[in-house]
């Protein structure tokens, strides 16, 4: 195609990839990764330039409104989206990367087939390829989308011989792929394609429940990069192939993360059922049996106050309460008092890889202030008093003792060996993965109930007053 | 001798190095970041961008222009909403002033 | 679009990306090990051995068989003295009864 | 060219890539190395198979016994070096390295002019470009070579206006090789450009002192990668592209780690002189001021078997005397006598990155009694006994405290913090950087003056004895 001048577009695309690698390399710790994120952005920008001067682009005015329309949208999402909601935020915009990968399938599919000379196979099976992953992609995200702010139900969505359904309907779109591959010219039969893909991605997500979300999300990060790479094949482009290959590569990773955190393999988080049975009935049989000491506002700021080392361990509860610039509020009130006060994170506290992270950084906390499981859990026995705000999974020491449980394996944080445990929640209600804790039924297991926010605004008042 | 040309072993190629230098990369990125970097990959495959300018920059009637128009603000919302909630998200992570 | 098929380039992107490959893995490599990499990726550097078979294959008079057959020999020392003595090496390497 | 079966060989190349790549991936730990040696062995017997089975070889007898002749020598030379002298035989090999990489460049210019069609630019370029750095590298090697083998001086030999003389000879290849880019079947000035680049590369490493040929033969292995990538642009194909760029960032990393550790910038070793002057005056002044304390081979046997902890330190001197078996023995009996010993290990003791490693190694020393600098340099203040064996500037603590010293800033192991510390050498003479050593004259530092291997033998028998 054009090739006004092609060495320096050769180096522009070069210059991008080299700075989208060097960007993501700089992620490696906190203190680089802006700048890391700005080198892989101007990488970005250094590419888009180079395309649109470039190419002989014909409807120049077109292609600016849908740069401008584009550019407002995503930053009015980056400005105003709340860091609770960055879960969601990532998965929509996942769709939107599998989305405009289709598309552009979608585009030379129809651009091919309007010149005179039938394409490739080469082309036309990566056109395909390139369709359904980004088609996948998009529609899934959507559903997971959809879960996750609540409309699309959220429990498993199931029916019978639904495993088989899927199979099937995969195996009619290979057989018409076929067809496609055989007589290209045929746009009903491409559409019908188009159809099928974004039905299989949708039935794909909707039986699993939403608590599985993140798992699917980072899937879905996943195969928006693939979607990406296969795009490059299709306009056999290197830098598209690249930079999804990355794309594609970081997803893996932290699925396989998630799912290692998590103790449970990537298959059964998408073909199980895992988080909706059972629970109710192992409550009420374990509340029966054991017994809960409580305690209140007032007792438990003082125990704080009056310890030498405090460990804080956020989970998913503090997250729904917003509580975190209350959290902070509490630590520097007892750093106050000379009290050592540092923060545990489980890899998969939460609802999102590192979102404990997030919210703490949001609230001011230092990320020198946290500590990874691995450093934290041989403190945990010198440590006077830990402070669990709407955290439950994450530290349940039936996943250390009880071969039945099922996370049983899961690595947790180790706050059953602590002087003291301090557990903010609401109730004895189960958590994410839907079983009892027998943390809360230890000696050394105080439960203060309440909303996180509101229970930790308590303790700082009260120190405050001591 | 093998041409280097021929585009699909080229192609296979350049994506296995690609995925061993993401795996490589990744494995080193501290699960503090993990968030920003998934908001960050993000914006990176919102890379098919190039692919959209070049399907909406084709002449192919009024359908190449709608998909390609499409294509080009799905791809941009991608790329600049990432980038910018990645850069927000990593303003917010400060040091400790007793650490190093 | 661009032709991913353009020698240099490709070439060009290739060598880059394996750059980043090799520099991503090697400074993951722990100290005690330097020696053997350096024997190891010694051997790999014998690679040109596909480079000097090719040479060696094609009918190019006298002169031309020479050349080839000094680079296979070349370059087959490389490989095999390389591979076999870092082999030798790490097989010293012993893990110490009381350590995990 | 011929293509037999196109696919087959493609995937084979991709294996191949993929093989070599994991190979080397596995070299992050001792346990996994063997099996990435033998990974990445593999690759390269895929793609030396696929190639011969390929191509349309005419003269098989040939390339057969280049085969044969050269795996002969190879595994001789494996099966027989010693491990003290694997710093030559890895600088040898890095020559062949570049041989081939030049001969086939050589080869392919020949085949090229040979046929009617002028070869056109970036042919003519990369030709020139494989067959300079081959070249180079194969000439400098057998320089750094004889060095070290003593059949070239050692001493860094130099002349007048020696830099103006190799940028006036560069300047003329350059101008040759635009020659040979215009006309290019005139073998006559090729051949003269060979010998051009054959001089250049053993002028550059001539006047390097031979202590300093270990960062040029790293430097050299990073040369011969990228000779083979060279070489690959050369004959269009890929897979020595990505094999020579690993060899080529390998030895970037290395040669980069070598100058970091002493504290020296690559220029400084490659164009300054160093390690030959001015240490005879400093010694003499320094053993005139201040006062040795020595130790005999009884009191130091006493004071080991005694300790409650033991750390060894192994240099250079331990492996010219051949020591690392005597030391071996050394530190079973004093196990035997419930002493705690480890081994510290400075990144560039010896003279080769990884040295001591490989000889402890040879020795039957676990791996996992080696400790590094960063761990072992806070344990110095709590260890009871520190016994230097042939080390002198790892241990030179005028690093950390003298500003004027030319190692000031290079890491070192803190052995001066150790309640006593024994030196064995055989004089007061200094090591490597030709410098003198406050260690020598501190209060708590004992020298046991004599040849490692003897000295340590006598340690051994004292200890049983006791
Ligand atoms: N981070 C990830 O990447 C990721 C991804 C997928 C799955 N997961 C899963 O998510 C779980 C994370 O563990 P986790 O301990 O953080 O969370 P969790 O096990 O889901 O427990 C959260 C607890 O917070 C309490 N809570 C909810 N709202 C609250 C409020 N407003 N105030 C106070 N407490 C509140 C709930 O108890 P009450 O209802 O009694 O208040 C609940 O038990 C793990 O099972 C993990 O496998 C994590
Ligand atoms: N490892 C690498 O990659 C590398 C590369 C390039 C340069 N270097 C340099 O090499 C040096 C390494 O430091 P190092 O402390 O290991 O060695 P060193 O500073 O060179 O000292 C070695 C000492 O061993 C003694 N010695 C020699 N033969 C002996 C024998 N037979 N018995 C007992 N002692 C003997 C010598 O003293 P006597 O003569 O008094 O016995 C000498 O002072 C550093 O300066 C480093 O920068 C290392």
């Amino acid at each position: 195609m054009s090739q006004v001048m092609p060495t320096l577009i050769h180096g522009a695309y070069l210059a991008s990839t080299v700075l989208l690698i060097l960007g993501l390399h700089n992620l490696r710790s906190p203190a680089s990764a802006i700048g890391g994120n700005r080198l892989a952005a101007l990488g970005m920008l250094v590419a888009v330039l180079a395309t649109v001067f470039n190419s002989a682009i014909l409807n120049l005015e077109l292609i600016l409104l849908g740069l401008i329309v584009g550019a407002l949208i995503g930053s009015l999402a980056a400005r105003f989206v709340q860091m609770t909601a960055m879960p969601k935020l990532v998965g929509l915009f996942n769709g939107f990367g599998g989305g405009a990968s289709a598309l552009v399938a979608i585009g030379e599919y129809g651009r091919l087939i309007s010149t005179s000379a039938a394409p490739d196979l080469y082309t036309m099976l990566t056109i395909l390829l390139g369709m359904f992953i980004g088609a996948v992609t998009l529609s899934g995200s959507l559903v997971a989308f959809g879960k996750l702010q609540g409309l699309v139900a959220g429990a498993p969505i199931m029916f019978r011989f639904q495993h088989v359904t899927h199979g099937l309907l995969m195996l009619v779109f290979l057989a018409g792929a076929g067809l496609v591959v055989q007589a290209p010219d045929t746009w009903g039969l491409f559409l019908a394609l188009i159809g099928l893909a974004f039905v299989l991605g949708a039935l794909f997500v909707l039986p699993i429940g939403s608590a599985d979300m993140p798992v699917v999300i980072s899937l879905l990060n996943a195969c928006s990069g693939l979607a990406a790479s296969a795009t490059g094949f299709i306009v056999q482009n290197p830098l598209l192939i690249v930079a999804g290959a990355l794309v594609g590569a970081s997803g893996v990773i932290l699925t396989q993360m998630m799912c290692t955190s998590m103790n449970r393999s990537l298959a059964h988080v998408l073909f199980g059922t895992f988080g909706t049975s059972g629970c109710t009935a192992d409550t009420g049989r374990a509340q029966a049996e054991h017994v809960v000491r409580r305690v209140d506002v007032e007792e438990a700021a003082m125990m704080l106050a009056y310890a030498r080392t405090v460990v804080i361990v956020p989970g998913y509860g503090m997250a729904v309460a917003q509580a975190q610039h209350a959290v902070y509020e509490l630590a520097a009130q007892l750093k106050g008092h000379g009290v050592e006060v540092t923060y545990a994170i489980h890899p998969v506290a939460g609802r999102m890889p590192g979102h404990m992270n997030v919210l703490l950084a949001e609230a001011n906390v230092a990320y020198t202030d946290l500590a990874d499981m691995e450093v934290i859990n041989p403190v945990f026995a010198h440590t006077d008093v830990v402070l669990v705000i709407g955290a439950n999974d994450i530290v349940n020491p039936a996943a250390r003792s009880d071969p039945q449980s099922p996370i049983y394996g899961m690595p947790i944080l180790d706050v059953d060996k602590a002087h003291h445990t301090i557990v903010i929640k609401r109730s004895l209600n189960p958590g994410f993965a839907g079983i009892d804790n027998p943390l809360f039924y230890e000696k050394n297991t105080m439960m203060l109930f309440g909303d996180a926010r509101t229970v930790v605004n308590g303790l700082s008042s009260e120190v405050k007053a001591l | 001798m093998i041409q280097m040309a021929e585009g699909l072993y080229g192609g296979v190629l350049v994506f296995v190095l690609a995925m061993f230098v993401g795996f490589e990369i990744i494995t080193k990125v501290p699960p503090t970041l993990y968030t920003p970097l998934m908001s960050g990959t993000n914006a990176i495959s919102g890379i098919v961008l190039i692919g959209a300018l070049v399907v909406a920059g084709t002449d192919s009637g009024t359908i190449g222009a709608v998909v390609g128009f499409g294509a080009v603000v799905l791809a941009t919302v991608n790329v600049a909403g990432g980038f910018l909630v990645t850069d927000r998200m990593l303003r917010m992570f400060k040091k400790g002033r007793n650490q190093p």
